[in-house]
Order: structure tokens, then C-alpha cells, then sequence
């Protein structure tokens, strides 16, 4: 029974939908193969581009000769910054509530200045791709190289090369926390323990590569860009600024999108770069990044290097954390969400379960010569994660108690919400207890360590990994709006009875394959009491539906969710309003049940939802004079209660260590998720499963191998191991409900929670496996190699 | 990655380094070199195609020596740039003794690769910079000690020293392309070979059509 | 230019007489040529298994396959063998699995399974996750994939032998 | 990426390639199974001016027992090598290592012949060639040259072949009743490129000697990497479980690193690899098999 919004509110006696595992309707055309991604749209007089992208990672062009490449078939130009710089305007990714953020004006097309391997600065546009690369290999351009920056620990040296001298230094960012008393609590602890944490530089890899159609209607003087992207409004926003167009003529369209994860949620140079050509060029361009320009031209993440230290005392209570977190992101911050959030989510969350009130952190963003880096599937959580619960699992064992008990002991208890955490965030109600004492369950915990015991006999090395994570989800204008950045915080959604009596739910939070129009259709049809096969969802259209911030930091479900709850609710009361006049009862007598309405005592039929939408569009004489019906409504919903709604996992992994090659095999995976209220727990647990699989490839197989020269040396999908089916464990995964009170739905976010615990965990595994030899590996991704210097098998090569 | 190699070559220390500054056994030696020219003392400009099995890519670049002690050691650097494929930058470091009468090298070798052939071949770049090193200073030895050298067939025979002027090309690149008139060219847009001789722009085009035009007529 | 050359192949059932550059390969025929889309360009070398497609009844990499080579063969895409009916039970089961997410990938991955379902009955959990790992997907973590693909197979063997599986 | 414009031309006959071959010399490639020569070009890392696809010629594609030898096509495919059964009665070796090439749809257009000839270091069948003493059947305008596998790989990506000659055909003598063989490879991901891979052949004898013993590496150098070391050692001492260890001890080669291994990493990786494959052998030397 969804919790009443307000007294005078029906809403439907039995939920058949909501907390069902509905399949995904819109799955079905995907399995036909008849889904509509960018690539399968073709427009009349449509070209299309390729970027020539720079070879090396910094240098300055001195020469640029096209006159070959433009006599090439089907070439209809080739075009350079100073080309398009009266179309687009620049733009600086830095947002306010980052004090002293600095980054330098980005371009769609660099304009000589050379900053990354990869960085796009011409464009060659023909009649088909073949004609286009055909013609890029022909461009004749020489290039000066300057010095590169491409060790982020040298960044800030004295004497290193600035990559934008009229900055001063290599910073991007540098924060600090500082709760409590610190330095007292380490120098009074029992037990302090140290270790750094390497995070190898890595990207999502999405299956469909970045997608843009870009269509401007000279004669309306109007643009429609058809994108693979997770934030359609954000980007109307972007282009209407950016090429001086009202925000009313620009159309963004989001079909199907072939996998996001964050990487899409951000504007891209040579995006603005293929919009600015279609409108010089007045038709329709087409850009796909193929896969090898992908590797150089996603947004990268997780580069980071973690000092950390924890205190706590010889009965094993956590009293103090204090990090040194060092990120060396891009040479430029990513627009406009930044190359700064993910740095700043590593202070605000390291230690986030655990009781202890003294916190030290400080965060250094320092600017490279590699791929701009910024928010991927968990942004900051992976790293604060890793770092928090190595080190935990460090404490414990140098306390000699188990980690599980360790962590029991110290994690805030379920009966003390709400409170503070010590970086200072603020948390509504979370279940670590619960989920701990779930998942001992659920994994045979103490089995588990029988059977470790046991092996070990036989010189089989076996780990179990716990981690314990926060997780924000259902963010408000805290994240971005509050800094200056234009991005939605709400979302709104128009649910209408249409005139066959079906409903139709047009919601801002758009579709990525995750399911979110599903878990809306449920929401719409158990609110409104309709089966859910005449309710349709649309979604990631800016010209249709409400405006709203769109997919990212776990908000779909939370806050998109509430907005069709909220509007199917005021419609529900709109539409017993309309049969009250047509059957002259007052509202208290009647209720929406199964499409229909019936009187609440004796459930007697009054009519059918399909026969009031006929009389109220067609028949409106039939109606009391003065009552007009109401078939549609729209709500608005954002989360203003707390800065971000926090929620909580554990994860819990069990690997098998060969001790000879270092080789690493995946046993089994458990998660215990609390998301508030869960729609479908189909949806929910497959979400959790992907997350997980993601953080696995971070943890053991993917990394960005770069060399000094900035130069990627593993850019394709044979060298960047992604992780395939063969390695990955089967993951069991359950659920605690602690509804957030921030609304009626009470749900919270599910999307990263996998991708958060994961390397944790089984960084924690692999170390509790090596612990006989007393190894430890802290630097991810955990290669043979590492594992075998750890073990002294083999020397030091390079980390 | 830092690779090393050794070869003992059967000639005098000074005979040795002055092949090493010599370009017509710099032709002879550097595998896959197809045009060179001495530019000063220290640079070299070098056009060398590589083959790495199904892989063909061509860099015009330059060698250059230096942290010179004469006969004894130097670094040899080449940078080329490959087109499409990206560019190459090899460097080795050159050390010579006296093996008796013969010269012992030992050198080191390290290479990086940028753009597409970097992101794609890093696999082997290492293992192929070091299959070239290795061939380069054991060519060094045949072409000393007078055996014959591994010729490839369809290579042109070294083209005298100076003839080869690279330094005094077109700057801006003849209007129409030439058509070289042997039956393999069908057509002046036809993509295979047109994107052989053209394929690393304008100044390859330059060197290609100027040695072309000097061999033909 | 280098002359388009003539072929003549089925493609999802029907003649198609046409010539094609010698250069594209039979993804980019489908796609940009014949308008049909089901398969799926992902990187173009062979790796991440979105353009898997049927020549002659095998599955291949649509990417590593001249269209100029396919003269005289038949290619179906999952357009063709999913209005065939030759993969219902699989769809079925990748529905109520939600054994995609995205479905980018999910052309190459009911391709891929359908072989193994016809190939290798009694393939094992971990043999399913070893065939099927030659098709990469970012969304699903190929749990429920694999999971989707046993209950295929059990249904079949359920019903070929007549008793439960042993 | 696209692949540059080049010209195609389905041979009808061995004569027709070889007079491509003369005329186009290195501007013509051969198109086999094309899953690494399509991936090149793709990548625009090679710009033939026309490809010889040697598909149509169905005398490539045979597989049969010739005199004391297995002589399998340069076009036979990875898959059809895998599930044939005249090769698992007369050669089981292949039949093992097969599902180790790539993903089946890779190996169900993948040829022998073509992996032979681009000579991969981390390739399987070049290593497996050796280690059974294999030959290659190479063949020009000028007629056929056997060419003995120890003698074919010369270094990265070189082999013996001349220019204008494809092979046609590759011998693999017939495994007898006490042929015995292991086979592993070291992948981070199943179907990858090897870290690092190993096989020995012999012949097993009453006294637990392992005769004839051959063991090549993949992976390790830039071509199949003898271990000549060890396998004389196996002509003088019993392969025991417990001399394993010893054995693989002696191990003589000196890889290279590559993008994630050291060099380092790379031969205590093939000393494991040995050793756990010297002790399965030894196994089934101790416990005879029975024809």
C-alpha cells in the first residue's frame, strides 16, 4: 500500500506491479533486432565526419594542408577550429561550489594547442565514412611536440612543464577536510596502520561508441540532434548556449542507447564540434566514434593514488581515518559536470559506515596531457571504498580480530538515524547491521572460512573479501545546480488518459537499458489501479517530455519514480473528480480499481476508464455545464531534504589464488543492497550484477597502459581487458528495505552500487589469501604480475 | 620497456663508426630503408618501410646522433611520422670496444609509438623495435665485412648519396599527382597504389614523385 | 576507384543481386546497403562479437568477412532467424531473465547461443560461460544470460529425454 | 575504422594466384580466412593494392591420412580441425588445442594456414607444428618445396615462405599408439592472446623415459621457442612427478615482456607452465596408457 500522499488521495488498495519483477516491455524489440540507435538513423542529404585527433599528447601544430584531402571523392570539406569558432563558443568546465577550481576555455576544435593523445582538431566531412577517412589519411599537418605531463605525482614538481602556462601550475583542485582532533587521536591510538592505494586509469567501454546526429533546419532556423546520451535537457541547454539558438529550437532525442554508464552524461568537443558543422554546413552530420578513437576520446576515471592511515584501539574501535588522495585527471576539467566530482566523492565518502568522529582528508586534481577524466559508473565510490575497507581489513588483522566482527563492531548501528558522518555527510537512515548479519547469512560466513582452513592444508589458497560501503543516490541541486551548472535536479513527468482509455506516462528520466520505463509503467499502473499493458512510457525527448535532469547518480528510480507516482496520483484524483460529476457522487464513495471505477463500499462498476475518456473528448455536451474534465496531469519532484539520500551495501567476495601464475579465480560474489523500496527486484539485482561485473574488470583486468610520452599503448578491445564471461562468478544478491522518508515511493538509487564494493571486495579476498605469506597488493588492477612480486617470486618490473 | 642487444662486427672500431655515419651503409643496413639524405654531421632524414606481417606503414622522418664520444658510444634517435598510421620514435644507445681486431656493440634499444599504430600494435612494438635493432647493427656486420645483404626484391638500388635531394622539395605539392607508367597504376584516383605513393601526404608525395621522376625518365 | 563487383546472395531469406566496393565488409553491406540494422557494429576487429551474424549456417563476425566474399552463400541476421522462429525459446528465456539490458550486444549473444543450444546440448554452466565469452557485454555481467541459455537447454533435454535432467 | 580501397580477385586456380603474386608482388595479400588480415585492414594498417582470396579452391580444404603423415589444407578452419574426427583418431594433439584458438566464431572461418603464415608468437598452431614436426607444404610457380616446421618460423612475423609462394598444405606425422602430449596456455581472458604456452609430444616407453621428447613455448619469443635444455635432459633421466621441478628448473629460454609481463614474470610463468606439464605426463608414464 503505497503511504497516502495526503488525507483526500486514493490510491490503489493492492499493489499487483510495484515490488513485482515485471519484464521489460520494451525489451522485445531488442530481441528482434529492431532497436533504433543513432547508426540506424539516415536523414536525406546526410554526411558524415571524422575527426583527425592528436597523434601525440602535447605539441602545438605548425602546419595544416588540406588542399589534397578536399580534391578526394565525395569530400564536401575539411574544417578547422578558426572554421567553426563564429558558430560555438567555448566553454570551462568548473562549478562553483568548488572553491578555486581552475580550468582553461575548451574549444569544439583544438586551435593548435595540442593536449591529448586523442584531442580532435579537424574535422573531414564527406559523403559516407569510407569517402571521409579515405581523405583523413591525406591531410597533410606537422606539429612541434612540447614537453608532456603524464606522471600525475610530478605534476605539481617545481620544475614541470605546464601544460597551460596562463594557469601558473598543473592544479585543477585541491580541498581539504578536517573533523575532529586528528593529530591527538593518532598520536594516543593503540594501533595505527598505514598503506597507499594505486586505482589504475580506466573507461567504460560502452558497447554502442558515442552517437550523434546532428540536424539544423536552416529554414526554421532550429536544431535536432538525434544522441546516444543520458541527459537530453542538459544538452538542449548546451547547444542552445553554445551555438546562440533558443532553447525552444533545439530538439534533443535519445532512442535507444547502446550503454551509458556515466561516460554519456557528459558534453563532448568533437559533440559540439559535429552540432557546429551541421550548422554551417545546413544538413544533417553524422559522427560515430569508432572504437579505436573511443579508447582516446571517452572520459576516462578512477586515477587515483590514496595515502591513508586509520587509528583505532587495542579492543579494536575505529577512532580516526585520514587520507591523501592524489587524481590526475585531463588536461582540461569535462564539461559541465567537471573533473573534480570524483575527487571530491573520495573525502566526502572514505570511512562512510563507521562511527569514528576525527577525519582528515585532502584532494589534489592535478591536470595531464591524457583524456579528460570524469564521472563513470560509481565516480568517487570505488576508490573511498577500496581505501577505506583495505585498511579496515588491515586494522583487523593487525588487531588479530576477524573482519567481520571488526566491522559489526564499528559500523554506525541501525538504531542511530539520522546523524552526521565524520566528512560531514549527512545521512537520513541506513542498515549496516542488517545487511552485515544478512550477508553472514547468505554467504555460510563461518563455512566459508572452514572450508578456507581447510584447503590451505592442501596448499589451495582460498580469500573471502568483505566491504561495507554508503552509496548517494536521489542527489539534489547540491551536486551541480548550487555550483552554476545548468543541470536539472528535478524531474517531471505528464501521465494522460488517452481517448482509447490508455495511459500514456511521458517522464524526463530517460532509458539506457536499465529499465527505468518499466519500473515507471508499474508505478503509473499501480497508482492509477490500470493493467499495465495499456500503460505506455515515453521517455528522452526534450520536445515531449516534461524538462528534468535525466539518468546519472542512481536518481532514475527515486526521483523520476516519484514524479510518475506524484502525477498518477493527481490524475487518479482528477479522474474520480470527473466521474463524480458524471455520476453526481461525492469523492469519498468511489476509487479506481482495475481501469475502472467503482463505489468503495460495494465495489459496484460505475464505468470504465475507456468510457469516460470517449465522453470527456467526444461527448462533452453529455457533461454538467460547468465541469470541464482534466485528462492529463504533470508533477514535479526533486529531493530537498538532504544534500544527496545516502544508502548502504556490503559485498562480500571468495576467490582462489594459484600462488604460481598469480592468477586469480572468481568463486562466487554476494551483495546485500538496501534501496529503500524495491520496484522490481529483477531490475534492481540485474543492475547490481552489471555494477558488480564492472567493478571486477577495474579490479583485475582494466587499465589504460600509458607510456611517458602520454602515448596509449593498449587501445584496443584485444590489449584493454574488458571482462568477458568466461572469469566472472555468479553473484547472489538480496535486499534490506529502509524506505527513505524524502518521499511517497520511499525508494532509493541501485544503479552503482555494484561497481562501488566490488574491487573492495575482492581486493580484500586476494590479500586474505595471501595473508600466510603475508603479501598484500593494493595497486588495482591486481595483474599475475603484481601478485607474484607481492609473493617475492618474481622482482619488481614495473608496478 | 628497455631492451639490449649485442653483435660483434669484424672490422676495426673506426670502420664501424664511420659506417655509422655514412649513409650509403646506413641505406644498406636500416631495415626496410627506402630513401636517405644527410642533412649535417648529427641528422639523417630517412624514409623507412616497415613491415610487420600483414602490417606495411611507412615513416619519413630523421636519425639523429648524439652524446657522442667519437668510436666509442652515441645515442641514435629516429623520429618518423606514419601517416595515418601515427608515428614512430626509436632510440638506442650505442656502445663500441675492441674485440681483438673486431668491434664488439652493445646497445640498448626503447621505442614508442604514437597515434593508431601505438594504440593497436603495443603488443609488439617492443619485440618488433628490437627484431629491427637487431638487424640493423647484424646488417652492419655483412655490409663491413663484405657478405652479401639480405636484399628484398623490388627494392631500387641505393640511389647516390646526393642525387636523392630530399632538402630542396616543393614546399607546396605539384597540382595535379603524376601517374607513374608502368601497367600496375590503372588510374590516377585509383586508391591501392595512388595511396602507396601518396599515402603519407605531401611531403612523402614529394620525395615519392621526386625519386620517381628521376629513376623513370 | 576500384570497381564495384558484382554478388548474388540470400540475405534473411530473399535473392539480393547487387555490387558492393571490395572493401566493405558484410556489416556495413547489411547496414548502410540492404538497410538492415539487427546486427551491430562494435570494433570493427573482431573482438566485442555485436555484428554476429549466420554464413551458411555458422556464426561469424560480420566485421571480418568481405560482402564481396558472400557471392553464392546465405547470411542471416537476427531479423531473419528471430521472424524465422528459430530463436523464440531463447528470446523467451532472455525476457524473463532480462538477459539484456542495453541490446547492443543481444544480436551476437542469441546468435551465439542458438549454436550452442544446437552444437553442444550438454554443454556445462562453465562451458556455456566459455563459448558464450566471445561476446562482450557491458550491462548484464552475463549472469543472467548464461542462466537464460541453461533454462533453453534444460527445457530441451527435459523434454528430449522425457524425465527430469539428470 | 575503415578499411582502404583495394581490388579482389577469387582465384580459380593455384596458377591464377601465383601470376597475381608475380604481378602485384607485395601489393597483393593472400585473403584466407581473413580474421587477422581483415582486422589490419580494417585498421587501415595495411593498404594492399588487391587481395587474392584463395577461398575457391576446394584442393586447399581437404583433410587425409598421406603415407605416415595427416595432411590437413591451408584452408581447413580452426572449427572444422576441432570437430573432425580423422584428426582426433590421427592427430588428438590438434584436436585438444583447437578450442583454445580465439571464439568459435572466429575459428569457424580462421584457417591453419593462414595462422602458419602469419606466424603470431602467441599463436597456437605454429608452436603445435613444431613440437609434432610438422611441415610445411609450400608452393610457387615454380612447384612445391616441403619446408620442415623447425625450419619455417625465422623471426616476428617471418617465415621461410618466399615472395609469389602461399602454402598449400600442411604434413603432421601420425600420432602411434604411445604418443603421448600435453598442452596448456596461461590467458588472463578465455580465447586471449597467451601469456604464455607450452607443449611437449613424445613417445612414452616401458622404463618412464619420454623419448623423443620435443617442448615449444608460445608466447615467450618471437617465434616457437624450443626448450632444448630440458628435452635432453628427458632423453637421460625418467620423467618422474618428482623430478618435475628439476627438469623444469633446466628450462634454457629467455623471453621477452610484453604490455602487462615482464620478462621476468614471462619465464617463471613457462617454468610453472613446464613443470605442471612434465608432471602430468609423468602421470601417465607411470601408469602406461593401454593402446
Amino acid at each position: 500500500m503505497l503511504t497516502p500522499l495526503k488525507s483526500e488521495q486514493r490510491i490503489a488498495d493492492e499493489l499487483r506491479y510495484i515490488g513485482a519483477p515485471v519484464p521489460r516491455p520494451n525489451a522485445l524489440r531488442l530481441l528482434q533486432g529492431r532497436g533504433v540507435y543513432v547508426d540506424d538513423i539516415v536523414l536525406p542529404r546526410m554526411a558524415h565526419v571524422v575527426y583527425w585527433r592528436s597523434p601525440i599528447a602535447h605539441g602545438r601544430i605548425t602546419s595544416f594542408d588540406a588542399s589534397f584531402a578536399t580534391m578526394m571523392p565525395g569530400v564536401i570539406g575539411v574544417f578547422g577550429a578558426e572554421d567553426i569558432a563564429d558558430i560555438c563558443t567555448p566553454w570551462v568546465g568548473t562549478l562553483a561550489h568548488l572553491p578555486g577550481m581552475k580550468s582553461p576555455p575548451q574549444y569544439p576544435l583544438a586551435p593548435g594547442h595540442l593536449c591529448w593523445q586523442g584531442e580532435p582538431v579537424f574535422a573531414v566531412v564527406a559523403e559516407t565514412r569510407h569517402q571521409a577517412e579515405d581523405a583523413l589519411a591525406y591531410l597533410r599537418i606537422e606539429w612541434d611536440e612540447l614537453p608532456v605531463v603524464a606522471n600525475m605525482e610530478r605534476a605539481l614538481d617545481p620544475d614541470s612543464p605546464l601544460i597551460h602556462p596562463e594557469l601558473g601550475d598543473n592544479l585543477c583542485l585541491t580541498r581539504t577536510i578536517d573533523n575532529g582532533a586528528v593529530d591527538a587521536t593518532f598520536a594516543s591510538a593503540d594501533v595505527v596502520v598505514e598503506e597507499s592505494y594505486r586505482f589504475g586509469r580506466h573507461t567504460g567501454v560502452t558497447m554502442e561508441t558515442r552517437s550523434v546526429l546532428a540536424d539544423f533546419n536552416a529554414a526554421e532556423h532550429t536544431l535536432t540532434v538525434y544522441h546516444s546520451h543520458q541527459a537530453p535537457h542538459m544538452m538542449q541547454d548546451l547547444y542552445s548556449r553554445h551555438l546562440n539558438l533558443p532553447e525552444a529550437s533545439v530538439r534533443v532525442i535519445c532512442k535507444d542507447v547502446g550503454g551509458s554508464f556515466g561516460i554519456k552524461v557528459h558534453s563532448y568537443p568533437d559533440d559540439f564540434a559535429t552540432v557546429a558543422l551541421s550548422k554551417l554546413l545546413k544538413r544533417p552530420i553524422k559522427f560515430i566514434a569508432d572504437r579505436l578513437e573511443s579508447f582516446v576520446s571517452d572520459v576516462h576515471a578512477r586515477d587515483h593514488l590514496v595515502k591513508a592511515r586509520l587509528a583505532a584501539t587495542k579492543d579494536g574501535r575505529i577512532l580516526a581515518f585520514e587520507i591523501d588522495d592524489l587524481t590526475g585527471v585531463g588536461p582540461y576539467s569535462v564539461y559541465p559536470r567537471t573533473s573534480g566530482i570524483e575527487g571530491n566523492q573520495v573525502l566526502n565518502i572514505t570511512g562512510g559506515p563507521y562511527q569514528h568522529a576525527n577525519y582528515r582528508a585532502r584532494l589534489r586534481v592535478v591536470f595531464q596531457n591524457k583524456p579528460p577524466m570524469s564521472q563513470y559508473r560509481g565516480v568517487g565510490h570505488p576508490i573511498a571504498c577500496a581505501v577505506t575497507e583495505g585498511i579496515v581489513d588491515l586494522a583487523a588483522s593487525t588487531l588479530g580480530i576477524d573482519p567481520l566482527v571488526f566491522r559489526k563492531m564499528n559500523v554506525m548501528h541501525d538504531d542511530a538515524y539520522p546523524r552526521t558522518g565524520a566528512s560531514g555527510i549527512k545521512l537520513e537512515g541506513l542498515s549496516h547491521d542488517a545487511c552485515l548479519s544478512r550477508i553472514e547469512r547468505m554467504a555460510d560466513y563461518d563455512g566459508l572460512r572452514d572450508e578456507q582452513r581447510r584447503l590451505r592444508g592442501d596448499s589451495v589458497y582460498r580469500g573471502i573479501g568483505i566491504a561495507a560501503m554508503v552509496e548517494l543516490t536521489n542527489p539534489g541541486p547540491a551536486f551541480y545546480g548550487i555550483g552554476g551548472a545548468r543541470i536539472a535536479a528535478q524531474d517531471g513527468a505528464t501521465v494522460r488518459l488517452d481517448a482509447g482509455g490508455g495511459i500514456t506516462v511521458m517522464v524526463s528520466v530517460g532509458e539506457q537499458g536499465q529499465g527505468s520505463e518499466t519500473i515507471f509503467a508499474q508505478i503509473a499502473a499501480d497508482t492509477l489501479s490500470m493493467p499495465i499493458g495499456r500503460v505506455r512510457v515515453i521517455t528522452g525527448d526534450t520536445s515531449v517530455t516534461p524538462y528534468g535532469g535525466g539518468t546519472w547518480a542512481s536518481r532514475g528510480a527515486g526521483i523520476g519514480g516519484e514524479a510518475v507516482l506524484q502525477a498518477s496520483n493527481a490524475l487518479g484524483m482528477q479522474l474520480i473528480e470527473f466521474a463524480c460529476a458524471v455520476h453526481q457522487r461525492s469523492p469519498e464513495g468511489l476509487k479506481l480499481f482495475n481501469g475502472q471505477v467503482m463505489d468503495v463500499e460495494n465495489s459496484a462498476f460505475l464505468s470504465d476508464l475507456k468510457d469516460l475518456a470517449s465522453q470527456a473528448y467526444f461527448r462533452p455536451d453529455t457533461l454538467p455545464r460547468d465541469f470541464q474534465p482534466e485528462l492529463s496531469a504533470t508533477r514535479h519532484y526533486s529531493q530537498r531534504d538532504y544534500p544527496f539520500v545516502f544508502t548502504n551495501g556490503v559485498h562480500v567476495s571468495y576467490v582462489e589464488v594459484d600462488v604460481d601464475t598469480g592468477m586469480v579465480k572468481l568463486l562466487k560474489h554476494w551483495v546485500v543492497e538496501d534501496c529503500g523500496r524495491v520496484i522490481n527486484p529483477m531490475l534492481v539485482d540485474e543492475q547490481i550484477r552489471g555494477a558488480v561485473v564492472q567493478g571486477i574488470g577495474g579490479v583485475l583486468f582494466e587499465e589504460c597502459l600509458y607510456d611517458e610520452a602520454g602515448l596509449l599503448k593498449n587501445g584496443s578491445m584485444a590489449d584493454y581487458l574488458v571482462p568477458m564471461a568466461a572469469e566472472m562468478p555468479d553473484i547472489e544478491i538480496a535486499h534490506i528495505e529502509t524506505r527513505t522518508k524524502t518521499s511517497a515511493l520511499g525508494a532509493k538509487g541501485a544503479g552503482e552500487a555494484g561497481s562501488a564494493g566490488a574491487p573492495a571486495a575482492v581486493m580484500n579476498a586476494i590479500n586474505d589469501a595471501l595473508a600466510p605469506f603475508h603479501a598484500r597488493v593494493t595497486s588495482q588492477p591486481i595483474t599475475p604480475e603484481k601478485i607474484l612480486v607481492a609473493l617475492g617470486k618474481v622482482k619488481p618490473g614495473r608496478v | 620497456m628497455e631492451l639490449s642487444g649485442q653483435q660483434i662486427v669484424a672490422a676495426p672500431r673506426q670502420a664501424v663508426w664511420d659506417a655509422l655515419n655514412d649513409p650509403r651503409a646506413l641505406y644498406e643496413c636500416i631495415p626496410g630503408c627506402e630513401d636517405i639524405e644527410k642533412i649535417s654531421a648529427e641528422e639523417t632524414r630517412v624514409r623507412v618501410a616497415v613491415k610487420l606481417g600483414p602490417v606495411r606503414a611507412r615513416f619519413t622522418g630523421k636519425m639523429l646522433m648524439s652524446d657522442v664520444t667519437l668510436a666509442e658510444r652515441c645515442k641514435l634517435t629516429f623520429e618518423g611520422a606514419g601517416g595515418a598510421a601515427g608515428f614512430a620514435k626509436g632510440s638506442s644507445r650505442v656502445e663500441l670496444s675492441d674485440e681483438g681486431s673486431a668491434t664488439k656493440l652493445t646497445y640498448s634499444v626503447e621505442a614508442s609509438v604514437g597515434g593508431k599504430l601505438g594504440q593497436i600494435g603495443g603488443r609488439l612494438i617492443d619485440s618488433s623495435a628490437k627484431k629491427m635493432a637487431d638487424e640493423f647493427f647484424g646488417s652492419l656486420d655483412r655490409y663491413l665485412t663484405g657478405s652479401p645483404l639480405p636484399r628484398e626484391s623490388g627494392r631500387e638500388p641505393a640511389p647516390t648519396t646526393k642525387s636523392a635531394d630530399i632538402a630542396d622539395l616543393p614546399r607546396s605539392a605539384p597540382e595535379k599527382p603524376f601517374v607513374r607508367d608502368t601497367s600496375v597504376i590503372r588510374g590516377v584516383w585509383s586508391g591501392g597504389l595512388m595511396a602507396e605513393l601518396y599515402r603519407v601526404g605531401w611531403f612523402t608525395l614529394g620525395v615519392a614523385v621526386t625519386l620517381l621522376l628521376k629513376h623513370s625518365f | 576507384m576500384v570497381e564495384r563487383q558484382p554478388i548474388r546472395l540470400v540475405v534473411n531469406g530473399k535473392s539480393v543481386t547487387t555490387t558492393v566496393e571490395p572493401r566493405m565488409h558484410l556489416i556495413d553491406f547489411l547496414r548502410d546497403e540492404l538497410q538492415i540494422k539487427g546486427a551491430r557494429v562494435g570494433c570493427e576487429h573482431g573482438v566485442c562479437g555485436a555484428c554476429t551474424v549466420r554464413l551458411n549456417g555458422q556464426m561469424v563476425r560480420g566485421c571480418l568477412v568481405l560482402a564481396v566474399r558472400t557471392t553464392n552463400c546465405t547470411v542471416e541476421t537476427l531479423e531473419g532467424a528471430s521472424d524465422r522462429g528459430d530463436l523464440a525459446a531463447l528470446q523467451a528465456a532472455f525476457h524473463a531473465r532480462n538477459a539484456l539490458q542495453c541490446g547492443f550486444c543481444t544480436a551476437g549473444m542469441l546468435l551465439a547461443a542458438a549454436e550452442l543450444v544446437a552444437t553442444r546440448p550438454d554443454s556445462s554452466r562453465e562451458e556455456i560461460r566459455e563459448f558464450m565469452s566471445g561476446n562482450y557485454c557491458r550491462c548484464t555481467g552475463y549472469q543472467a544470460i548464461i542462466d537464460a541459455i541453461e533454462d533453453v537447454l534444460s527445457a530441451r533435454s527435459g523434454s528430449v529425454a522425457g524425465g527430469k535432467k539428470c | 575504422m575503415k578499411a582502404p580501397e583495394f581490388d579482389y580477385v577469387r582465384a580459380r586456380s593455384l596458377e591464377e594466384v601465383f601470376s597475381l603474386l608475380d604481378e602485384y608482388g607485395d601489393e597483393a595479400r593472400i585473403l584466407a580466412g581473413g580474421q587477422t588480415l581483415l582486422a589490419t585492414l580494417n585498421m587501415r594498417l595495411s593498404e594492399p593494392q588487391i587481395l587474392v582470396d584463395i577461398g575457391g579452391l576446394s584442393a586447399l580444404k581437404q583433410v587425409s591420412v598421406v603415407g605416415d603423415a595427416l595432411r590437413i589444407g591451408t584452408m581447413v578452419t580452426h572449427a572444422e580441425i576441432e570437430d573432425s574426427a580423422v584428426v582426433r583418431k590421427h592427430a588428438p594433439l590438434l584436436s585438444e588445442v583447437a578450442p583454445f584458438v580465439a571464439h568459435r566464431a572466429i575459428r569457424n572461418l580462421g584457417t591453419l594456414g593462414g595462422s602458419i603464415a602469419f606466424a603470431d608468437p602467441a599463436a597456437e598452431w605454429p608452436c603445435i607444428l613444431v613440437a609434432m614436426r610438422g611441415v610445411v607444404i609450400a608452393q610457387g610457380v615454380e612447384g612445391q618445396r616441403r619446408i620442415l616446421a623447425d625450419e619455417f618460423f625465422i623471426d616476428l612475423y617471418t617465415t621461410a615462405l618466399r615472395p609469389g609462394e602461399i602454402i598449400v598444405a600442411l604434413d603432421i606425422p601420425l600420432s602411434g599408439p604411445n604418443s603421448i602430449y600435453a598442452f596448456d596456455e596461461l590467458t588472463r581472458r578465455h580465447g586471449d592472446y597467451a601469456i604464455v604456452g607450452a607443449v611437449i609430444t613424445g613417445e612414452a616407453s616401458k622404463e618412464g623415459f619420454l623419448k623423443d621428447a620435443r617442448i615449444v613455448f608460445l608466447g615467450t619469443g618471437n617465434t616457437p621457442d624450443r626448450a632444448h635444455a630440458v628435452e635432453q635432459q628427458l632423453e637421460t633421466t625418467p620423467l618422474t612427478r618428482a623430478a618435475a621441478a628439476t627438469f623444469a628448473r633446466a628450462l634454457d629460454i629467455t623471453p621477452g615482456g610484453d604490455l602487462y609481463n615482464s620478462a621476468e614474470t614471462k619465464l617463471h610463468l613457462a617454468r610453472v607452465t613446464l613443470e605442471r606439464l612434465l608432471a602430468k605426463l609423468a602421470q601417465k608414464l607411470e601408469v602406461p596408457e593401454h593402446g
